[in-house]
């Protein structure tokens, strides 16, 4: 935490009195959790401020705390290049059909990390250009980064249960 | 422009005379540092007595879950190894392995070590399972083969001193 | 000599010849792998077939390395499954390597490769005698371009299509200045016959009078052998090997045996065309020497081109055009005409020339 | 526009709707006249298994749509449920180019997580290695980026001199690709006698081999001619495409994690970043080509200031103890079996460490939930980012052009799908 993320602060709080649901410091970053209506405005302060430009959009991660109520998270990593410091931007989503607003009209590269975000966590971005399945097939079933997804094993041969592995191996028909 | 394309023909002419690089592989074998991490071996000590005591931590450190350890009882009668355990079940799937040395770093004893051989290769799934026969080294000159009659009370220590590795 | 002496002669000469140049064609490979491999720092095949020479205490040394390569390669080739995809079009698919193999046999019978010699009274072809040698080249290798062109069209694949259309406009762009260069040699030897252009270069190579025209032959041949830096319609990293890229074992290996003959035979032209041909030191007293000249120059050929291979990127379709059109088309032209005016202004003494 | 395909015994034609809905492709289709063109993934200038769509107007790109996921791993989902230390030789797996660097990112991350600093001969060994991991991954990049525009000898020559360095590698870490040798709380083991003189020789006889390549490339007309006004993008389209790396300082801007942010103490060297404002093909390519000096210079400044002392920190819950103690100390044996069964663990939070990858900003999300697993692991990896770029670079050129602008912008396929 630095002096300039505390003008952030202070500039998001000034515009947007309400949209700050908490803030977050742990090891040197800051967390702006923000309301899911408020991103858009919020993202475009920090983006067009002329004093704050956090003009490059570094990642979007969709993080899962599974039981846990709202269950998802989004963060929105923004960097300002001329003053190179991060800020990451959370909203919490509950319904993950309902995501918050797709940023591709702030940035290009937008819609495909939000892409990914769809394509392994199942969060549905409003107004996404066009969600699709990106790594995984269009035929899959399920999104395979949230937590109730099973992550599956493959049972390890060795010459105890060898026989009994090698039955069940999907061998190549003659 | 010309000038710039006989630089580059220049270039490649000045590698004709030059010695390729080229290891003429099965007859030239590239020798490896003596760090590098290939095929594992289960070590003995000088008296023949296997360094291997079965505590599985080696499985336990596995990424891959490659290592398949089974302990059997040590007796002063018969006598595998120092301690009280021996690994009577010791298998290493190759076709898991990703070779990262783990099970290296967490033996306790020095026992399982990746040796220099990389001439690894199977036609099936059944000859990548590395059994304890596979792994384990020869008997040295100086030792007898296990498992050993011993006296009483004469092998009661698993970890042995040991220097930290180069 | 009967007509049917001289055709029985051709015959036996023709066949002669065509079976050293596929040989030819086969070393030619080898010549490129093991060439290509010295210039980038490796070995190249080294494997099939050696000469051991054991050596004490050490390995033994394996002379010749690699010499039979080809006939692993051809083995290979010919035992591969001979498989044809399932929606080409079929009589265009297996009549396209034929249509590029044959030419590239069919420019062998015209090309002189030494002086008189073996019976013939003035000097050693296939095919003697044909006064216009060199429109018969040109003529024969704008057929193989058809070879290309069908075996695009033919595969039904994408790439080979790509591959087979730049084939066309490449060939098109090329053979024109290609042409009009080789029209110079004509001129100062003063006949299309081969053997004459060879004769007529005894006072010097056509190379020292027409630089120019020499360097702008030599850049046309290699974008009409489709050679690297103009490999575009077989570009491996583009269109993942163009118009052959649906074609496999010997048919495959027909694409491959034109492209390798005619580097040997367009080697051969510009040897003939600039480099003297078949003369050489002794030429004269012992005419048998011309074959190995011709031979040398070949080689020389064939190793500038691979060498030229190892160093240059490719250019892209549109460069390439640009450069055939707008370089050397102009050049071919303006070249034609000064050689033209120096002839006439040489023949009625103005000037000085040693022609 | 249809597409036939040969059925068990007729041929079924497709219009592109019933294919965009069986295959899907994310991708407009401008004209039903034009030619759809599969590029990939077994394409030897798709750089791995990208599988790129390309809507192909004569040779003119009309659109491209990228397709991945032919290598996806699951990685991040891996590495849920594996300690911190043992998930670690997963992060290899990714960048396969350069696998110090995604080591580097992924255990800076840890160690943020932990709140522990590496100590100082650590952070020097880990900025030597992850530079000579950067030229050897830039020789990868100038090889087939070269070899995609048919300059065929530079690849091998920069595989010769890759070889080395996979040499030196195998040298400290024991494995030539997959090293795992920074760990949490520091490295493997401290670097052997035989590294610093191996380094020092590969920079005496390395620039050289520089002046090689550029001889080849540098000022070749084909060359010129092939990168120079192809693939260009603006510096704010870069910025809004999310490009990083040599591929955002080709058009002009001046960011480098390492003297933004530095990490391991990178803010000790004195180097320069190189930058070049066209943002075509051959500026990304004179970029890259300038970073091999400037990681020479960073490799000797740190070889001639390589402190002594320990190379892990002195906290026994999160590096084992060293060999020597196991035989005389009990505590010793205790935390040797615990870290290597549980681990240790990692209080509740989240971090997100950004370094600089050879191919671009390389960052580590990681959330730790105050057990030995990581909660949730994702890698911001530049390839996959700046994979989107190449869409709007190649728009408009070539097929040839698209193969140069997938050189240009440096993907790793291992990056891309995780």
């Amino acid at each position: 935490m630095n002096a300039f993320h505390d003008l952030t602060l202070d500039k998001v709080r000034a515009t947007f009195p309400d949209a700050i649901a908490d803030v977050v410091d742990f090891r040197g970053e800051r967390t702006v959790i923000i309301e899911t209506d408020s991103l858009i405005p919020v993202i475009t302060l920090l983006r067009d401020d002329a004093e704050l430009r956090y003009n490059f959009l570094e990642d979007i991660v969709a993080d899962d705390y599974y039981e846990a109520f709202p269950r998802f998270a989004v963060n929105y990593h923004l960097y300002s290049l001329d003053n190179k410091v991060r800020i990451r931007v959370r909203v919490l989503v509950d319904d993950p059909d309902e995501g918050p607003q797709s940023l591709h009209p702030m940035w290009k590269i937008a819609s495909w990390l939000e892409l990914e975000v769809w394509d392994l966590m199942g969060i549905r971005f409003q107004n996404h250009p066009g969600l699709r399945r990106l790594f995984l097939p269009e035929d899959w079933q399920g999104h395979p980064l949230r937590k109730d997804y099973p992550l599956g094993y493959e049972e390890v041969q060795f010459s105890f249960n060898y026989e009994e592995i090698d039955a069940r191996k999907p061998y190549a028909q003659d | 422009m010309i000038l710039e394309i006989l630089k580059g023909l220049g270039t490649t002419a000045k590698h004709l005379v030059r010695p390729p690089v080229t290891i003429q592989y099965p007859e030239v074998k590239r020798p490896v540092r003596y760090r590098f991490k290939g095929r594992h071996e289960l070590k003995r000590y000088d008296n023949g007595l296997e360094k291997c005591i079965g505590c599985a931590l080696c499985a336990a450190a596995c990424p891959a879950d490659a290592i398949f350890v089974e302990a059997s009882e040590n007796t002063d009668a018969q006598r595998y190894s120092p301690g009280e355990r021996y690994a009577s079940t010791y298998e290493i799937n190759m076709l898991r392995c990703i070779f990262c040395g783990y099970c290296e770093d967490a033996c306790p004893t020095e026992a399982i070590v990746l040796e220099h051989d990389y001439e690894l290769s199977f036609v099936d799934r059944a000859s990548a399972i590395y059994t304890k026969e596979m792994l384990i080294v020869p008997v040295p000159d100086s030792g007898t083969s296990t498992p050993q009659q011993v006296e009483a009370g004469s092998f009661d220590r698993a970890i042995p001193d040991m220097e930290d590795p180069k | 000599m009967t007509l049917g002496q001289i055709a029985l002669r051709a015959l036996i000469a023709g066949f002669i010849m065509s079976l050293v140049v596929i040989t030819g064609f086969a070393y030619t490979t080898l010549l490129e792998r093991r060439l290509l491999a010295r210039l980038q720092a490796r070995i190249g095949p080294n494997r099939a077939g050696y000469i051991p020479l054991p050596r004490k205490g050490k390995r033994e040394r394996r002379l010749l390395g690699g010499i039979m390569q080809p006939a692993a390669d051809a083995v290979k080739l010919f035992f591969k499954e001979d498989a044809t995809p399932a929606m080409v079009d079929r009589v265009v698919y297996n009549l396209a390597p034929m249509l590029t193999v044959i030419p590239a046999i069919l420019i062998l019978a015209v090309i002189p490769w030494a002086g008189p010699i073996l019976g013939y009274e003035e000097y050693f072809a296939i095919a003697p005698g044909i006064d216009v040698g060199i429109l018969f080249i040109l003529a024969i290798t704008s057929i193989g371009v058809y070879g290309v062109v069908l075996a695009g069209w033919g595969s039904n694949s994408k790439y080979a299509i790509l591959g087979g259309i730049r084939a066309s406009a490449q060939m098109i762009s090329y053979e024109l200045s290609l042409a009009l260069v080789i029209l110079a040699p004509v001129m100062l030897a003063g006949s299309m016959n081969l053997n004459d252009i060879v004769v007529a270069q005894e006072g010097g190579w056509y190379v020292l009078f027409l630089p120019v025209a020499a360097i702008v032959f030599i850049i046309g041949v290699f974008a009409e052998l489709q050679r690297a830096p103009f490999d575009l319609l077989e570009a491996e990293q583009e269109l993942s090997s163009g118009y052959n890229v649906e074609y496999g074992g010997m048919r495959f290996g027909m694409f491959f045996m034109a492209e390798y003959m005619k580097m040997i035979s367009f080697s051969a032209i510009a040897a003939v065309l600039f480099f003297g041909g078949y003369r050489g030191p002794f030429v004269d007293q012992f005419p048998a020497l011309g074959l190995l000249y011709m031979f040398i120059k070949i080689v020389i050929g064939l190793i500038i081109m691979i060498w030229v291979r190892a160093s240059l990127p490719r250019l892209r379709y549109d460069q390439l055009m640009g450069f055939g059109w707008k370089v050397l088309l102009p050049i071919a032209v303006l070249n034609f005409l000064i050689t033209a005016v120096i002839i006439v202004l040489a023949s009625e003494g103005i000037i000085a020339f040693p022609i | 526009m249809t597409v036939m395909t040969p059925g068990n015994d007729a041929v079924q034609e497709w219009t592109v709707e019933e294919l965009r809905a069986k295959y899907g492709s994310g991708m407009e289709i401008a004209s039903e006249e034009n030619l759809l063109l599969s590029m990939g993934p077994q394409h030897p200038s798709t750089h791995g298994v990208l599988r790129l769509l390309v809507e192909l107007e004569g040779e003119t790109i009309v659109n491209a749509a990228p397709d991945i996921g032919f290598l996806h791993t699951g990685i991040e989902k891996n590495m849920e449920s594996k300690t911190f230390t043992k998930a670690l030789v997963m992060t290899d797996r990714m960048d396969y180019l350069s696998p110090m660097s995604n080591n580097l990112g992924y255990v800076l991350a840890v160690e943020k997580l932990l709140g522990v600093e590496a100590t100082p001969r650590a952070q020097t060994i880990r900025v030597i290695l992850t530079e000579l991991a950067r030229i050897s991954s830039h020789l990868v990049w100038l090889g087939t980026h070269a070899l995609d525009l048919a300059a065929m000898s530079v690849f091998l020559y920069c595989f010769r001199e890759r070889e080395y360095l996979l040499d030196v590698f195998e040298m400290v870490a024991g494995q030539r690709m997959m090293v795992s040798y920074f760990r949490p709380g520091g490295l493997w083991r401290d670097v052997p006698e035989e590294f610093e003189p191996a380094v020092r020789q590969f920079l005496d006889f390395f620039p050289a081999k520089i002046a090689d390549y550029e001889a080849l490339l540098k000022n070749n007309p084909i060359w010129l001619q092939r990168t120079k006004d192809v693939g260009v993008v603006s510096a704010e389209d870069a910025i809004s495409l999310g490009m990083t790396g040599a591929s955002l300082r080709g058009s002009g801007v001046d960011w480098d994690i390492r003297k933004a942010t530095p990490y391991c103490g990178y803010e000790n060297y004195d180097f320069d970043v190189p930058l070049r404002t066209e943002g075509d093909v051959y500026a990304r390519y004179r970029c890259r080509m300038e970073e091999f000096h400037q990681s020479l210079r960073i490799i000797e400044q740190a070889l001639d200031k390589l402190p002594g002392g320990p190379v892990n920190i002195d906290d026994r819950k999160i590096v084992p103890p060293p060999r020597s103690e196991l035989g005389r100390s009990m505590e010793a044996v205790i935390h040797h079996f615990k870290l290597w069964t549980e681990g240790f663990n990692a209080p509740e939070g989240y971090v997100y460490q950004a370094i600089e990858s050879p191919r671009g900003e390389f960052a580590c999300y990681l959330r730790g939930d105050g057990g030995p697993k990581p909660a949730r692991v994702h890698f911001r990896t530049p390839s996959y980012v700046n994979l989107a770029s190449i869409v709007p670079l190649s728009q408009g050129s070539f097929v040839a052009d698209l193969v140069a602008v997938i050189g240009s912008v440096d993907i790793v396929l291992g990056e891309i799908d995780r």
